[in-house]
């Protein structure tokens, strides 16, 4: 099934349920399917840990015991940071699961979390124009969109020139690529979320007929990638 | 909505009806044939009014249907409640447009509003296009087509050129006029929209896309009620390397309340139009001094993909220092003159200041030639996409006037792909001389210098267009078009 | 270092000697001695050259020791290596002052440097006070003093008015000379420093404050060696109620750089100079098109403390628009009319537009009155601290015209403090005529919203002056000079 | 001693020590000196308590134990937090004291020190034009300063009016006047830290001669006023 039908399946349901909004999950399975990345997550039970159980997850995770007799994780040790491979998950594993032999307690199976990289909050909106159509916009996260009004837009289907003049409008830019110290930001992992949305074969462009209002907030961007930990998408009102 | 070719037939009319045809000056039935006979509109012209026997010496009709043969353009200069009814008495198939100049309709009440649905009924039924109502009108000026009531005319004529004017309000477009004339700018076409009840600003865009007469648009716009059509006009002016120059109101919120409360267009979001106007390589001027600089600089250079560093000469070192104030602002670049160039000015100039800004000090009045030799060499580099030569009041020196038209005479023969900026207080005769040669002409330095930020190395990648064709794809340079 | 009252003798002198004199057309040592007697200087004029008897049917004489009694004023336009020898020629006490066009001194290399302190030397032990050298010279126009070889003269003069201008900058000066006459701009007075080895802009800043004919000052700066006389000068004039307007060059990275390698002045940091012409009351232009627009506006209104709102009365809705974004921008309020006024404007004209922007529509081509009894209206509320008009194309209309004096007086007779600016394009003795009556008057409505915007509610806290004297203390209104 | 003479003798001996910058305690005892407040801290026997000492240290005090045997002072409970009278007071000491003597620690006094309300971060910083003399600058702390250069600046000596329009020309101004939900800062708090240092009896113009630049790095403003939590305050070079 091609992904815009795919897609329009998600809204479909949405409508049937009488939605003015995707739910949450459903909005992130649509950004998924752009090639927006959200943060994944998976149960598994502690038989088995393979890498390409880690590279399904990005790579990078936070191992959690899932014990219905441990409240506080962290105090008791059920939590592991940035496992990175099938040895340290099994390690993991096996280190929660000892402990919790020792005391008696029950073991139901590991979370496992994508740990996310640092980065910087982007913001990226959609909006229809009643003249012009589906329209794209970018900003930084915090004071840069709420005090500095520094945001760019443009009007789909964007080309990827169009999306480097977005970034480079912005006031803030210069702290995307490196100002002040922090890591610094490749273009094009911001061009690239930027057409993923308003491309012309963006979700907001392909979906325009489905998609009112779309809010990615925040997008964490850095040398690893974008992903997006939240996402807004209002269906049009028929 | 629009076939530009049905256009022709309204815009270039070989017999026009002047409905509410009069003989008493400064009135809407009477303006428009004074003009067309004073211009010497070679159609045949059809006064009509059911009052008079003949109107400024030509026989009268009582209407429309009265007159024998087809009439491709009537103009309605009668009240809103007489106007349709006017172009009812039309034998069916005998008219092809109608300019509405009288106002009363969709821009005032519902009542208003009805009657101009009214009139798009019945001008749909019976094939006739319409411009209006409440505007006033157009002028084809190389075929002194003048059918507008508008009074600047009367006062003075501007010149056949190659700009082509579009605005929605009509007061903008006859102020506008007068600039025009003013700054001794010529127009190709000249034409208000005003309430756009089926010709709009982007129908006339594209007829003046195929307009050979017109390599200039200069565009005013209140709102927008059909967004792909104005997309597919910039489009086209794009791709026909006719660049577009717009002034859109309601740019903030005050202005966009203006706006609304003035027509019944939606005034929008006006960082769309931003976008918009980016997207698709249209200019947006902010006031009418620079929708006039633009327009009138972009009708000598088409703007385009020179790189964005600007060589500056100048006779005055405090004057280059002002024109690289503006330079900074714009994001253009000023590369040094590399080493050989330097040595080579300073041997002949010796209080020189050989960097970018040039100084070429007043010694430029006795060695006048220094200018081109400069200016010459600076671009044998290959460095500069653009020069901007500041002349002083050195500019209207007798002496120096032949070396002047030299400068734009070599430039413009061994490098016609740079632009060149010429500041000085010049004739109006020799400014049109060197606008001739390709040389924009400015008064004000920064003017000058403003005006390549705007326009040198804009790229413009649109997507590709709906039936599949190839979009341009330049590489990015950041910074253009901040004017 | 200056008190004004010394230079009295040096731009209104008596007696003049021009050593370097010649007969020669265009020569610097001849431009003066031409200009003085065709202008009808009322002093007398001492040629002095060894070389000649005679030059320009004046008597010539070898040096100026040579000339019977005192001489107030020494042009000097002889190369820089005789300059010093021609000031020693004079008698002990008989020279007082000298004008030194000759360049070739400090902004040139370490040798003319040197000469030029030698030069200074000399003029402080002989009480000689010294404008100059690499400059353009004065014009004291009213008196008919033109003690320069700027050629801007020769091809028209400038009437004389109410702007002193001082520029550092001989060509921007000269330039700016011809701009003035171009825009029909009267001038009280100019003069270019140079190489200021004496008398700075700071000093002719605070003999404009004093001169009776300057009503407003005009200029241009590259950069300043004594910070406190320029502080002193600008608090002069703020007090005097005289306006100064500043172009300020090296405003950005790539100007200062221009600017350093043009003058030995210091560029110094650009947001100190802002600082300092935001406190001191000066209004910063960044374009020479600015400079003349704030300059010409303040000399007919003098900016102050008028409240920053803005009525807007127009003839057309959209423009109207286009002046709202403008007062946005400029952050000037934009009050509603008052209801019982928004009725009556409806009644006279029904389909008036009676928000603010008020639009009376093209109906006030039939009713001009409406214009005059609107802004009394408006002005009556109390609540515009000024009022801007646009006529479109009909201020060129004969039948408008007398309305639109009448306009001017009553306001000027009813509201003398509130400025209003007129935005049409009129012919130069109606523009004249209504700066007569108190209005400013701009082609571009954009230019007029953004100088009131500049010029309205300004207010200028002072610290007191070093010799306890009181600051002013005005109430603080944000958002003033965004120009 | 007049404030300013007071000042000099602080100049003078940092100039006989042939310094080129106060030490930090000397540049808060200047800033002191105008007015412009240093958190404070003092080192009592914990045998008395009474409210003038805190009033003296800004009211609210954080208490600190100093004892030689105890290592990690917050695990050991020898910090109190928001001490705000003497009854408080003595109620922590006499607990801290009495949890040694349980432990058998020696106690050898405490630290009390000013607690720092939360507030927004400026910088007032000056230097001297060689043109136009002592000129200060305004900014907001952070990226305001270093990304966006968003900062005011103007000639000494400046009135009230300068230092209130240097408040407006600052962009993220707004963030002071309580937008994104963040506490307001009186106008008052900023201008009069302005003034203390730039006005006509401000610290940078009488000490002109004395000072060649001035950096107040963080400047912490709320609605309790203003305080700096460090200086740098450079001598003319002679």
């Amino acid at each position: 099934m091609r992904i815009a039908d795919r897609a329009r399946t998600l809204f479909k349901q949405a409508k049937q349920q009488k939605r003015r909004a995707l739910d949450e999950p459903t909005a992130k399975r649509i950004l998924d399917l752009y090639g927006i990345r959200t943060p994944r997550s998976a149960v598994v039970d502690g038989a088995t840990a393979s890498d390409a159980m880690l590279r399904d997850l990005g790579g990078r995770v936070v191992v959690k015991l899932i014990s219905p007799d441990v409240l506080h994780k962290s105090d008791f040790g059920g939590v592991a940071l940035g496992v990175e491979d099938a040895a340290g998950l099994r390690a993991a594993m096996d280190a929660m699961s000892q402990r919790c032999r020792e005391h008696g307690y029950r073991v139901e199976g590991f979370l496992l979390e994508e740990q996310i990289q640092e980065g910087h909050e982007i913001v990226i909106g959609g909006f229809q124009d009643p003249s012009f159509g589906p329209v794209i916009m970018l900003g930084l996260g915090g004071i840069f969109v709420e005090i500095l009004k520094d945001v760019s837009f443009r009007i789909c289907p964007i080309t990827r020139t169009d999306a480097l003049e977005m970034l480079g409008e912005l006031r803030g830019a210069a702290l995307l690529r490196g100002a002040r110290g922090r890591p610094p930001v490749p273009d094009d992992v911001v061009t690239g979320a930027l057409l993923a949305v308003g491309g012309e074969n963006g979700l907001f462009f392909e979906l325009a007929d489905q998609i009112g209002e779309l809010d990615v907030n925040p997008l964490i961007v850095s040398a690893q990638g974008a992903i997006a930990l939240d996402a807004r998408v209002v269906l049009v009102s028929e | 909505m629009t076939s530009t070719a049905t256009l022709n037939s309204l815009f270039a009319p070989r017999s026009i009806a002047v409905v509410g045809a009069s003989n008493t000056r400064g009135k809407s039935g009477a303006t428009p044939i004074a003009l067309l006979r004073k211009q010497g509109y070679a159609g045949r012209i059809h006064p009509v009014n059911p009052k008079e026997h003949e109107v400024q010496g030509l026989p009268c009709f009582p209407t429309i249907g009265d007159i024998d043969g087809d009439v491709d353009l009537a103009i309605i200069a009668v009240p809103a409640r007489f106007a349709r009814g006017a172009l009812e008495a039309a034998r069916p198939g005998q008219l092809g447009n109608a300019v509405i100049f009288t106002s009363g309709f969709a821009e005032v009440d519902e009542a208003g509003r009805a009657e101009q649905k009214a009139l798009q009924a019945l001008a749909g039924q019976r094939g006739i296009r319409l411009l209006g109502p409440n505007c006033l009108g157009f002028m084809n000026i190389p075929q002194n087509v003048y059918a507008t009531f508008s009074p600047a005319p009367l006062t003075g004529i501007v010149p056949a050129g190659k700009i082509g004017m579009v605005t929605q309000s009509g007061a903008f477009g006859a102020y506008a006029y007068s600039m025009a004339r003013e700054r001794g700018i010529g127009l190709s076409f000249w034409v208000s929209t005003g309430n756009e009840s089926d010709v709009d600003v982007a129908d006339c865009m594209q007829w003046l896309v195929q307009d050979p007469n017109t390599e200039v648009i200069m565009a005013y716009m209140e709102g927008c009620q059909d967004g792909e059509a104005l997309k597919l006009a910039l489009r086209a002016a794009h791709e026909a390397g006719k660049p577009v120059v717009v002034t859109k109101i309601g740019r903030t919120a005050a202005g966009a309340q203006a706006a609304a409360s003035h027509t019944a267009a939606l005034a929008g979001n006006d960082a769309v139009y931003d976008a918009l106007f980016r997207q698709y390589g249209a200019y947006r001027a902010h006031s009418m001094d620079e929708f006039f600089t633009l327009g009138q600089a972009l009708s000598i250079w088409k703007g385009g993909r020179a790189r964005r560093s600007l060589g500056i000469v100048t006779i005055s070192g405090g004057v280059g220092a002002l024109m690289a104030d503006e330079a900074d602002d714009q994001e253009l670049a000023l590369p040094p003159l590399p080493e050989d160039l330097r040595r080579r000015l300073l041997a002949r100039i010796p209080f020189a200041g050989p960097a970018n800004p040039v100084d070429v000090t007043g010694q430029a009045i006795t060695d006048p030639a220094v200018f081109q030799d400069t200016c010459l060499d600076m671009l044998e580099t290959g460095a500069y996409g653009a020069l901007a030569v500041f002349l002083a009041a050195a500019g209207s020196s007798e002496s120096l006037w032949p070396h002047i038209e030299q400068l734009a005479r070599s430039l413009q023969a061994r490098h016609p792909e740079t632009p060149l900026a010429i500041c000085a207080l010049l004739p109006a005769e020799r400014r049109r001389k060197l606008e001739e040669l390709g040389c924009m002409v400015f008064s004000d330095p920064s003017d000058a210098v403003r005006t390549l930020g705007a326009t040198l190395g804009r790229h413009v990648a649109l997507p590709a267009r709906p039936d599949g064709s190839q979009a341009d794809s330049f590489a990015v340079e950041p910074g253009a078009g901040t004017f």
